[in-house]
Formats: C-alpha cells, structure tokens, sequence
C-alpha cells in the first residue's frame, strides 16, 4: 500500500501546479470567464503543447498512457485554479468515450486530434426528465437506410457550446428506462437539424440546451455497438467523476487555503477573527472535510483501474457523496467565514463555492450517490 | 392557553385573502415569488396599495399610522401574504428608521419624514457597516465634524443593500473619537441627493447589483437631520437592531418556499415516478417543515409573552438564527430539485436586447439566484455566529 | 392566540415543581430506582391526594377534566426531576383507554379507583415483530363462550411490573397488520396462565415482557367495541406522546441548567470552561433546541383537543420527531459538557441523559415520525 | 500510488485468518462483539496467545518483540482481528507505557517490564487525569517528594480505567511545584500493591465499573521506578500522547460494528419488510460507511506518508476526532435498531445469582451498554474540543 507519487508524477503535478500559477489568477480568470467563449484557446495550445491532452490515451495513438492516478493530479491541480479549459469534457468523457468504445477507426480519426488540440468534444447525455440516471434516454435515433435519423432534446451539455463534435446518448430501441437499447453517436455539432441554446452556468463555465430535429448521420456515426452502450458510458462517466472529485479536492484545498489566510488577516473587535475558537473549529472541520476527501480521491484513482465493476462503482459513488458533502459544507462556510466580502463576486473564494456547488450535483448529487452506494452494499 | 381564530379573525382572514386577490400585482407577486430582487417601481408600487389600505405600518403605534392589531391579527396578515408571495414593505424605512424616529425624532422629524415613509416617498437604506467595521459595528470610522448648523460627513459606507434607488439613508457617524467606541457615534439621516455622495455597486455572488458602497465626502448635512442627542446614536442604533429582530424568522415566506418546493419536486421526474416521492427527498423536505414549524410556535410564544408584559432577553437571536438557516436549507433545495437545469445561471442584465428567457423548465428562474443572495442571510444583521454569542451572554449568563 | 397560563394552571405548575423540589433531589431519585419497586407508594398517595391522579378525567367520575394543556404543565414538571412514579402508564394512558373506550360500568369501575390511587394500569401493545406499528399485533383473542382465550407476547411493558391491571391489545380477527380487528382487554396481573417477566429500564424505570398463555377472560373484560380498538389506541397514544414530550421538555430544560451551572463553575486552564466560545455556542443550540421543543409542545398541547384527526396526528408526529431530535442532542451533549464527571452513574447529568434517550424511542422514534408527518403531509 | 496486495501479502492474510479462527477463544470474542468490558482472565489469555505467537507487540521496534511488518501487514492484521471482533491487547501496556520505556526508559527498566508486558504478567493502568486536571493535564496536583532513595507520593488520580485489575501504575506526579506547570512533571512506574495505595471504583453511565479512582497515601516509590529525568515527565507523557493517536481511529472495529448493524437491522422486522430495507436506516447506514471508508483511507495515507519518511503534524488528531464520532453514531444505530429492545437494561452483576439472560433478542445484551460506555469516547485522550484545537494551532496556524 502506497499512497505516495513516483518523480514522473511529482513532475506532472509541478508542471500542471506552475501553469496554474501562471495564468489562472483571480483576476485573469475573472476576464476569461466574461469572454464569448468563456476559457483561452492559447491555453488549449499550451495544454496540447505539454502533452496534457494526451494523457490519457495509449501510446499506440500517440498518448501518454496516463492512468487515472495521472488524471487525478492533474485534476486536483487544475481544481486549484478553477481552470475553464474544457479538458474534462474534451479528454476525459468524450476522449474516453472514444477511446473506450469507439472502432479502430473512429479512434484514429478523433483521438490524434484531441491530443493535438485541434478538435474539442462534448458528451449530451442527461434530458429534461432523466435527472441523474444514466439509462433515462428518450432522445432517439431510428435506422434509415445505412444511416440513423436522431431526434431528442438533450439538456445542460457542459461544453457544447464549443465542441466540435458532440457525443449523443440515444436510444435505438426498448423502453426509455431500458438498460439495453442505448446507443452513442458522434455528430458534428453544425449538423442539420441540430439547434443549440447556449448559455452560461454558475461555475463560470459554458454548456448549452441541444435539440436534435431529424438529424441525420451515417453509420459511421455509431460510437461502439448499437445498443451497447450502457456499460461504456457507466465507465467513462465514473472515470469522469473521479476526476470531478479529484478537481473538488483542488478547489476545497485551495478555499480553506484563502479562508484560513483570510482568518489571519481580518480582525474584528481588535484580534484577528482567526483567535475566534468557534471559526478556528469550524475552519478545523473544512480541513478536516477536505483532507477526507483526499484520502477518498487517491483511493478512487487508484481503484478505477479494478477490473470488478461493482467494487469500482461502489468506490466511485462513496466517493462522490463524500466529496459531495464536502464540497457543500467547505463552500458554504468559506463564504460565511469571509463575511461581507464573501459575497461580492470581484473576490475569488465566490467562484470556488460556486464550482463545488454545481460538482456536488454533477453526474448525480450526495443523496444519489449515497443510494447507488448503499444499492451496490445491498 | 390558546391557538383558536375567534369569529372576528376569521372575518379577517377572509378580508385579507380578499385584499390580496384583487390588490397584489401579478408582475411583483412573480418576482418576490421567485426570489428575484424586486424592482424599485413595483416594490412603490405595491406600497403604496398598502399604504392606501391603511395596512404600510401594522407595526406603529396607532397615532402614527399603525394597526393596532392583535397578535393573532398580524400572523393572519404575514401568512396570507407569504403565501400569496406579497414582499413585504421593504425593512429600511417602515421597520429600521421609521421606529426610531417616532420613539426618539423630534416633533418636526416625525411630521416630515414619518408620512413619506408610509407613503413610500422616501426609499431609505441603512448606512452601519464599514469596510472595517463588521461583526464589530462600534468600531466604525465615517466621520461627522460640526460646521455651524451643519455636519461635515466624510468616510465610507458598504454592503449598502438598495443604495442605488435610496432617496435617503441613515447612517451612523462619529462625533467624537475621544472616547470609548460606543460613546462618540450619531445618528444622522441624509439625502442621498446630498453632494458628495457617490454610490458605487458591489455585483454579488449572484451577479445582481443590490449591495452598494457609499461614499462620503465632505457631505453637509444640516444638525436638524440628527436623531436624538449627540453621541448617544448607538443607543438609537440598538434599539433599531433590537427591532430589526422582529420578523427577521421570515416564517410566512419560508412556508411558501416549502409549497414552491413541493410544486416543482412534484413536477421533476425521478426514477418510476416523481422527486416529491422519492424517500431521501420527502425526508429533507419533512425535517424543514418540521424545524419551520418549531420556529413558528417559537415566534408565537414569544408575541404571546410580549403581548402579556413579558420581557424577553436575547431569545429573538434565535428567531435569527433558526429563521436564517431555514431559508438557506430551502433554497438549497429549490436548486437541488431542479437537477441539471439548477447548473446554468446568467444575471437578469445579460437577458437585456434578447429575446429568450432563462433555459429550462420556467420555476429553475429563481432558485439559484437567491440561493446565491442568501448565503448573506446569516452574515448580515449581526452574523449567526454574533447571535450565539449574543445569546450565551444574555440569556445563558456565560 | 394565547400562550400564557392561566391563574389555575399556575398554581398547578407551582404545586408540581413543590413536589418535585421537596422529593426529588438527585439523591433521593438514587435511592428510589435501587428499590425493587422503582418508585414510592407514598408519592403516589400525595398525587392521590393532590387531586393530580385524576386531572384529566371528567368531573362526572370524579376527576377534574383538565385538558391536555394541564397534562402537558404536570409533565413538564416531572420531568425536570425525572419523576419515577407511572404517572403516564397509569393516569395518562391505561386511564386514557379506559376513560376514552370503556363502557360505563368499565369507567366506574376504574377510574374512582385511580385516581384515589388504589389501582395501576399499564399498557400492553408493543411485541416482538411490531416495532412501532400500533397496528402490528399478532397477540390473538379467540371467543371461547362468553369470553376470550388471549394468547400473545407483549414486550417491554413499561410499569407491567407493578401494575394491577393490564390492558392489553390483541387481534380477534383480521391479519397481523390489519387495522381493523384489534381489540382491547382489562386483564388482572395475576390471571391464570399470564406469566412475566420483570426488568429495569436505562432510564431507571421497570417493564415487564408479559406472555399470555390461554389467558381467559370474561366479555366484560373487553374494552370497547370488538374489533375497533386501534382509533381509540391512536388517539390516547397521541395524547400520550404529547405528555411524554412535555416531560422531555422539563428534563432538557433542567439538563440545560445543571449543565450551564456546571460550565460556570468547572475550570480547565484557570478559566470557567464557560469561557470557551466553542462551549458556549453549543449551550446556545441546547438552549435553543429546548426552547423550540417547549413551542412545539405547548402546540400540541392545545391541538390534542382538536377534532380534525388528520391535523392532531400531523401535530403530533411533528412535536414527536422535534423533541427526538432536541432530545438526543440536549442529552448526549450535556454528557460531552460534564466531561468525566457526566461519565458518573452517582451523577445527576447522566439519567438526564438516559430518561432523554428512552423518550426519543418511545411510541415511534425521530425517523418513525418524520416519516408518520411525510405522509400524513402527502 | 498503489492498493493492491503482492502475493506475499495474501499469504499473510491467509495465515492471519487461520490463527484467528483456531485460536481466538469464543467467550473473549463474543464479549468484545458484543462490546461488553473485558474480564481481565479472558483478556489475559487472549493475550498470552497472541504472544505465544510473537503478535502482541506489532508496532515495537524488532529488537524488544515487535515484529517488523509492512504497514500492509499491519492493515490486514487489524481488519482480520476486527472483522471476528479479536480484541485489541490493553492498550495502557503494550501501546502507551511499553514504547515510553523502551524510549526513555534505561536498560533495567527495559528488562523488567518489557517482557512482561510482552506476556501479559503485569495489567498496567495509566495514572494521568485528576479531579482538577480534565482536559488541562499539566494542572495535576499528586505529589511526590524525595525521601532518601524514595519518592513519597501523595494525591489522587481518576477516571483511572480498569485499575481494579491492574499490577501497575504509570504515574505523572508533580516533583517541583516552583516552577512552570509543565517543568515540574515526573513519570514513575508504581506498583499497586504498594501500600498507601486505595482504589475506588466509579459506576458509570453503563453501572459497570470500569473507571476507578486511585488514592495514594504516602505511597514509597523506589527511584528507580522513575523513567528518564527528574521534572521531565511532561516530554515522555507527550510522546505517549502522540502515540495513543495511531489506531485511535479504530477503523476495523467500526467495521465490524457496521456489520453488526447490518445482522441486527436484518433481523429486524420493521413494517412490511425488515428494518435493512427501510430507506431511512439504508441511507444513516450508508452515510456511516462512507465515512468509515473516508477514515480508513485517510489513516492509510496517514501511515503511507510515514512509512515513506515524511512528518504529520497534528493530523492525526483527525483520526481521533472523525473515529471517536463514526464509533458513537454506530453504537446509537445499533441501539436503534433494537426498537423498543433498546429500552431494558440491567448490569450484568445484576445477573448474578440469577438463572436467566438478558430480555429480548440475543443480540440486544450489548449494544445499550457499548453505547453508554462509548459516550466516554470524545472526552477521553483529549477531548474532542481539545483535538480540534490542537489542529487548529498546528496544522492551520490560528
């Protein structure tokens, strides 16, 4: 048992750390959040440039044949820095879903240009009434000719705004909650029929509403086989959340970070309100509460590698509740520690509660994840 | 001992109801339904239908436009209109400054400003918190310097909420600075149209503008706008925060989050059937209305014991506190019903020049924006933490 | 809307809190619960004597016809010296069945007995598999000529032990969980075949499992109409629970007095441990938790003489799950507050803390009401 | 970063479950399953078993009987003995005073004691706490004064654990009273039949007697019995402290609780099912859980930072705080989960004499008791208000 990273990870955390530092201040994050695209393509470059996109991926097409060990240093840095570049959307769920369930050729065709940088993907998975189940697809898509014909509405796509391609969850046959009949496709998002609504999210970042009207794609499209589907998005999306947590444990450190700092320097009643022991124990619990979700974190990265399904969603959904209430409780309290100024949207610890706001319901909020876990324990 | 509605306050439950249906307007009723700031022409607007029903100020003595209700009387009124989400008269005026002025203004301060308020001519905000000057509002530093029949004000304001529609602020100011902290502050009311005064907004967590920074420099304000004596505005002052404490559990609005909640948990679909079925949901929703309902007993047993000669000591801290996190668990849960669509948020100005409203099923407009602006709930008004101390001090003896 | 007492009830308040201050310092409470009866016949003949055994019957049989508020204002006071004679078995409950679903003879029989303070009652209902489902008896009454044949186990009886009748719940038709087909019976504590078995209670109380083995009973002994027992069951339960926490109320609020004494005069590092602001916020949320259980009590005081049994239960259930959950914190905190000392059998704290604990459980715990309020909601 | 086990350690855990199930004798393990006190001949034979088989002293260095596992090795020892609820050996011997003499301690002392507490000769109580010194240890008062080769203590201890057993004492005495309260503390090794020495039981909340008072009467100490320096004390007494935090987590027992609850709640019928189906006790279950797995993962990384040479500071006052907590919710499920069973509750010297077995379900005669005695939990080794503030100054600087 080890919890400690070889010198090649400590060098990934350093470098990933460093380019935080360098452009993800509070203020220039501020200004890129206020842009049309709402993250920097220079960025993009400069993640491709240092072979971060990659990651991931096998040797074979040109990855780095990363883990998710790697994935969750990454991760936790960029939580750090509440980083807006969409690698998360790009590499690890679309660029996952490809890799894991694509044909040797789709594989070749997507995944080289992810690595490069030159093509962003976005999953559409979730619909107006599936909340946060997975198998909950009406979005269909019926055979016509060699090809399909896709219509649905696709909701809250994180980054569709800006994907080149868009992954599709659709049904292509059985009952909307069936587990079997689910199938991916791989659409480029100026495909006709396709209209998108963008808009903003609170985090700061940028997801739209997508319809499908009639949309029609070859049979090419098709992302793995028809119907199939279900286990490989269950997968990725779990590999998804762990770097979700990995990105929560990041962003909770680095709020404690600026709450315990801010403790120090804000005095009321003449003392600094860090000599208060009822906030010296509550910023404890914040501690407390993110070194917990640290532990987890390492441990899911490490255990998303299990070939065993159900140990692997067992850890991935403890996980997340515990990252989930975490989340909660730190972002809550570093704005309650911080007062007035909490409040205002100009200062930064605003923006790490409202990231670990929308993580704690991302792919399922605490109360879902605590009763997949409890189902998984049954 | 009795919780009974007697055959008069029934008649008067049926009048309000009444009221309310014919008077509230539909476009101020969706805002504060919402949980959306109101804007400064529907919040008058409203008021002034108020003010015109005689019922702006049940709160004041009856010479000077109160109701002279009964307990029974205004919980009737605050809970038919919570659950029709009619705003309630914004605070500054009618509940802050207002009591201060007809208990320690002057003849003339009463006849000028007292019916501007209950006709909603004056919109007022409070001028208290200072940049370093928080939790520790004594310590304030804006100053106030006699110049002939005038004060020369200068220093700043901040967490101002409203300042951009106030016609008039009131402020406490240091006259002397020789002595202890609490013994050299007045209590001024200002025009906002004062030169020298600038405003400038502070955007909230939630992207709206209603908090402000208020500037003053070298601000003439004539003596007669002073409250009271010289250097005694902190008594004035805690006896407003005193006041402020009234109502401040804001049960009636947290009744209607709850009927909110249950509307949109009953219309989100969740696995075979609804939210509102789901057991992990059903059980939050029954603890919140359980507490909520602790809190309302609580509040009524302490009117009851008011309205009997009693004194009460700190207890209200604890409407406060309990009222502050009652709100904040249910706009959590408000967002948290709305899944995925509790995600996207833009502030009400980026919709300006489009043609769209906000993505997502209509009820996801508002949640999170309040949500957002609650977190301030219990920081403002003396933070929750200020209150348990209040309380451990006052009513624990420790 | 009116929460003061009146000049009656008052002086009724006075008497009880006289009562308890002249016979229940912590000492003489000792002592009491190490005899073998758990309590003193000589109390219960002053209670006799104040008129106290027959506050809330009717002044036809003799008794006062107080109200629930007048139950709640003794309750309370009892429970701020943990009172240990079956107040709430005997007058509260057996007299509540009795008064609420006996037939005349039945009430002339037995009330003017009670509350002279010649006869004890107690309550059979609960069993093995019933948890705190009042309509889960599998105790069985079969018609044998003019009377019954009752055979069952009844767990935990509290004051089974010393009760001179018991009433007893049993099924004379219907299956395990029906409501209809529960009936009541008056059975003598030493009926042939009514074996028990005696024990004390963490909260320094005593109950019996009584097992019924061919118990015959005349038809006399049957308690109301045959088969409709389980309205009148739930309602003198409600009542019930409505005094149980009002007692609740009285053992916090004095567990939150010894507690804060104790935190003014306890020192650790040369000051008062009343100093410490984390101490003192957590005597705030007692205090607190205290004061919202006394509203909810006084409320449900006054709603128990509604009509509407929808809205009584609603109450009811409310106040229940408000109180278990003041309880069990007001309790295991005053224990955290005492340190070592709260440890101590010899010391008052701790059956504060067990009576607070058995409360939460009794008639349904904090989850069963929660639930009860959730659906009755619905 | 790596979970898994090498083949060697599956090994290991083979041999572990193989000695456990053939030599753990049934009546210790069910006691401690249950979570009743220990009877000291029980707990001694268990323990001269498990030094007959060399694992009695894990964490001690090779050279005085340690046994130089692997921290996995460590892991899969304390999960196979919690999971068949293998009592831990008394920790006042072999974890507290055990590592301070083979620390501090000089070659005679290591000699005489250590063997013994390897086979359980001597039964060792820690004399720390007094009346007036709870969470502010260095406020102890007890006495002693050089006499001649001698110590003579005077004073009194408390909350003395299971000293009705014990052989020996290790002692903080106050050896100089004129200086700062830390600097005038010694450790001696007292035995108990030394006489002046009266000890006095104290019932707890559970009415057993597993807490005493210890008096001492002109008690005769052999200086030789003392460890290290004169007025040094306090930096052995904190070594021991920092010690008593490793395992203080007590993970695998937690674990073994779970499972308990899961037996019991399944057992438990409970409306048209069992009481493991109802939604609420499914998700307080799975709450404890998760959190049990947090802790456990987090001592792991605790112990992996270790065992690769880096420093904790106060973190582990985390494992104490997080542990203390998830072993009180655990003992209130289990009690809840009895029902109306949870209500009965006698000593079990009350059972003397007696031809009969606590009331209800087998698996009631335990929990109440476990959870009476555990409230002890937070308050002892530092209360958790104490850990708290320890992190706070340590780890976060404030």
């Amino acid at each position: 048992m080890d919890f400690e990273l070889s010198d090649e990870q400590n060098l990934l955390k350093d470098s990933v750390e460093r380019f935080v530092k360098d452009n993800y201040s509070p203020e220039a994050r501020a200004k890129l959040t206020e842009t049309e695209l709402g993250f920097s393509r220079d960025h993009w470059k400069t993640m491709a440039e240092l072979g971060w996109l990659g990651l991931p991926f096998s040797e074979e097409v040109g990855g780095f044949g990363g883990t998710a060990v790697e994935t969750m240093i990454m991760m936790e840095s960029m939580g750090r820095g509440l980083v807006l570049e969409p690698f998360l959307s790009t590499v690890i769920l679309g660029g996952g879903l490809v890799a894991e369930g694509g044909s040797a050729e789709q594989i070749e065709n997507i995944i080289p240009e992810v690595i490069e940088g030159n093509l962003m993907l976005a999953f559409a998975y979730a619909e107006k009434q599936s909340r946060f189940n997975l198998n909950d697809v009406e979005t269909s898509a019926s055979k016509s000719g060699d090809g399909y014909i896709l219509n649905g509405h696709k909701a809250v796509v994180y980054h569709g705004t800006t994907a080149d391609k868009i992954i599709v969850s659709a049904r292509t046959s059985g009952a909307s909650k069936d587990k079997d009949g689910i199938s991916l496709f791989i659409v480029d998002n100026n495909a006709q029929g396709l209209s998108r609504r963008d808009y903003a999210t609170i985090d700061g970042q940028r997801a739209a509403d997508i319809v499908f009207e009639n949309v029609a794609v070859d049979a090419s499209a098709l992302l793995g086989q028809e119907g199939a589907a279900l286990p490989v998005i269950e997968k990725i999306v779990e590999r998804t959340i762990g770097a979700l947590c990995a990105e929560a444990v990041g962003a909770m450190e680095t709020a404690n970070d600026i709450t315990n700092e801010y403790m120090k320097q804000r005095k009321q009643f003449g003392i600094p309100i860090g000599k208060f022991q009822v906030l010296q124990h509550r910023m404890v619990d914040m501690f407390m509460e993110a070194e917990q979700s640290k532990s987890m974190s390492d441990m899911v990265a490490m255990k998303l590698e299990l070939e065993d399904a159900a140990e692997r969603s067992k850890a991935v959904s403890a996980v997340k509740a515990q990252v989930g209430q975490a989340a909660k409780f730190v972002g809550e309290q570093s704005i309650q520690l911080h007062g007035g100024m909490g409040m205002t949207d100009e200062y930064s610890i605003g923006h790490y509660f409202k990231r670990l706001t929308t993580i704690e319901m991302l792919f399922g909020n605490t109360d879902y994840h605590f009763k997949r876990f409890a189902a998984l324990s049954a | 001992m009795d919780l009974s509605f007697n055959e008069d306050d029934v008649a008067f439950q049926q009048e309000v109801r009444e009221f309310l249906a014919t008077s509230l307007p539909q476009d101020v009723k969706e805002r504060a339904d919402r949980g959306l700031h109101p804007t400064k022409e529907g919040q008058v607007r409203w008021q002034k239908i108020l003010n015109e029903k005689g019922w702006m100020a049940p709160n004041w003595p009856v010479e000077y436009g109160g109701t002279d209700w009964t307990i029974t009387q205004k919980y009737i009124v605050a809970h038919e209109m919570g659950s029709v989400a009619a705003p309630q008269p914004m605070a500054f005026g009618v509940s802050m400054v207002g009591p201060v002025i007809y208990t320690f203004g002057n003849q003339e301060q009463k006849d000028k400003y007292l019916p501007r308020i209950l006709n909603s001519e004056d919109w007022w905000c409070q001028g208290y918190s200072e940049p370093g000057s928080g939790s520790d509002l004594a310590s304030l530093q804006t100053k106030a310097v006699r110049d002939g029949d005038h004060y020369v004000v200068n220093g700043q304001k901040i967490w101002t909420s409203y300042a951009q529609h106030a016609d008039m602020i009131f402020c406490l100011v240091r006259t002397d600075s020789s002595v202890k902290a609490q013994e050299g502050i007045s209590f001024l009311l200002i025009d906002m149209k004062t030169p020298g005064i600038t405003v400038k907004p502070i955007y909230g967590l939630d992207k709206e503008n209603s908090l402000n920074e208020v500037f003053f420099e070298d601000v003439r304000v004539p003596i007669e706008n002073r409250i009271g004596e010289e250097n005694k505005g902190w008594t004035y002052a805690k006896f407003l925060l005193g006041n402020e404490r009234t109502g401040i559990a804001r049960v009636a609005r947290s009744k209607r989050q709850i009927a909110r909640v249950r509307e949109i948990a009953g219309a989100e679909k969740c696995e075979e059937g609804y939210l509102l079925e789901d057991p992990d949901f059903v059980r939050k929703l029954a603890r919140l209305e359980v507490d909520l309902m602790a809190l309302e007993y609580t509040e009524l047993r302490y009117l009851s014991m008011l309205s009997n000669g009693k004194k009460l000591s700190a207890e209200p801290s604890l409407l406060k506190i309990k009222g502050t996190e009652i709100q904040q668990r249910l706009t959590s849960l408000l967002v948290e019903s709305l899944g995925m669509y509790g995600a996207p948020y833009e502030p009400e100005r980026a919709y300006e020049g489009r043609n769209e409203t906000p993505v997502g099923p209509d009820y996801a407009n508002g949640p999170m924006a309040e949500h957002l602006y609650l977190r301030a709930a219990t920081i403002y008004g003396g933070s929750n933490e200020i209150q348990r101390n209040i309380v451990s001090k006052m009513v624990l003896g420790l």
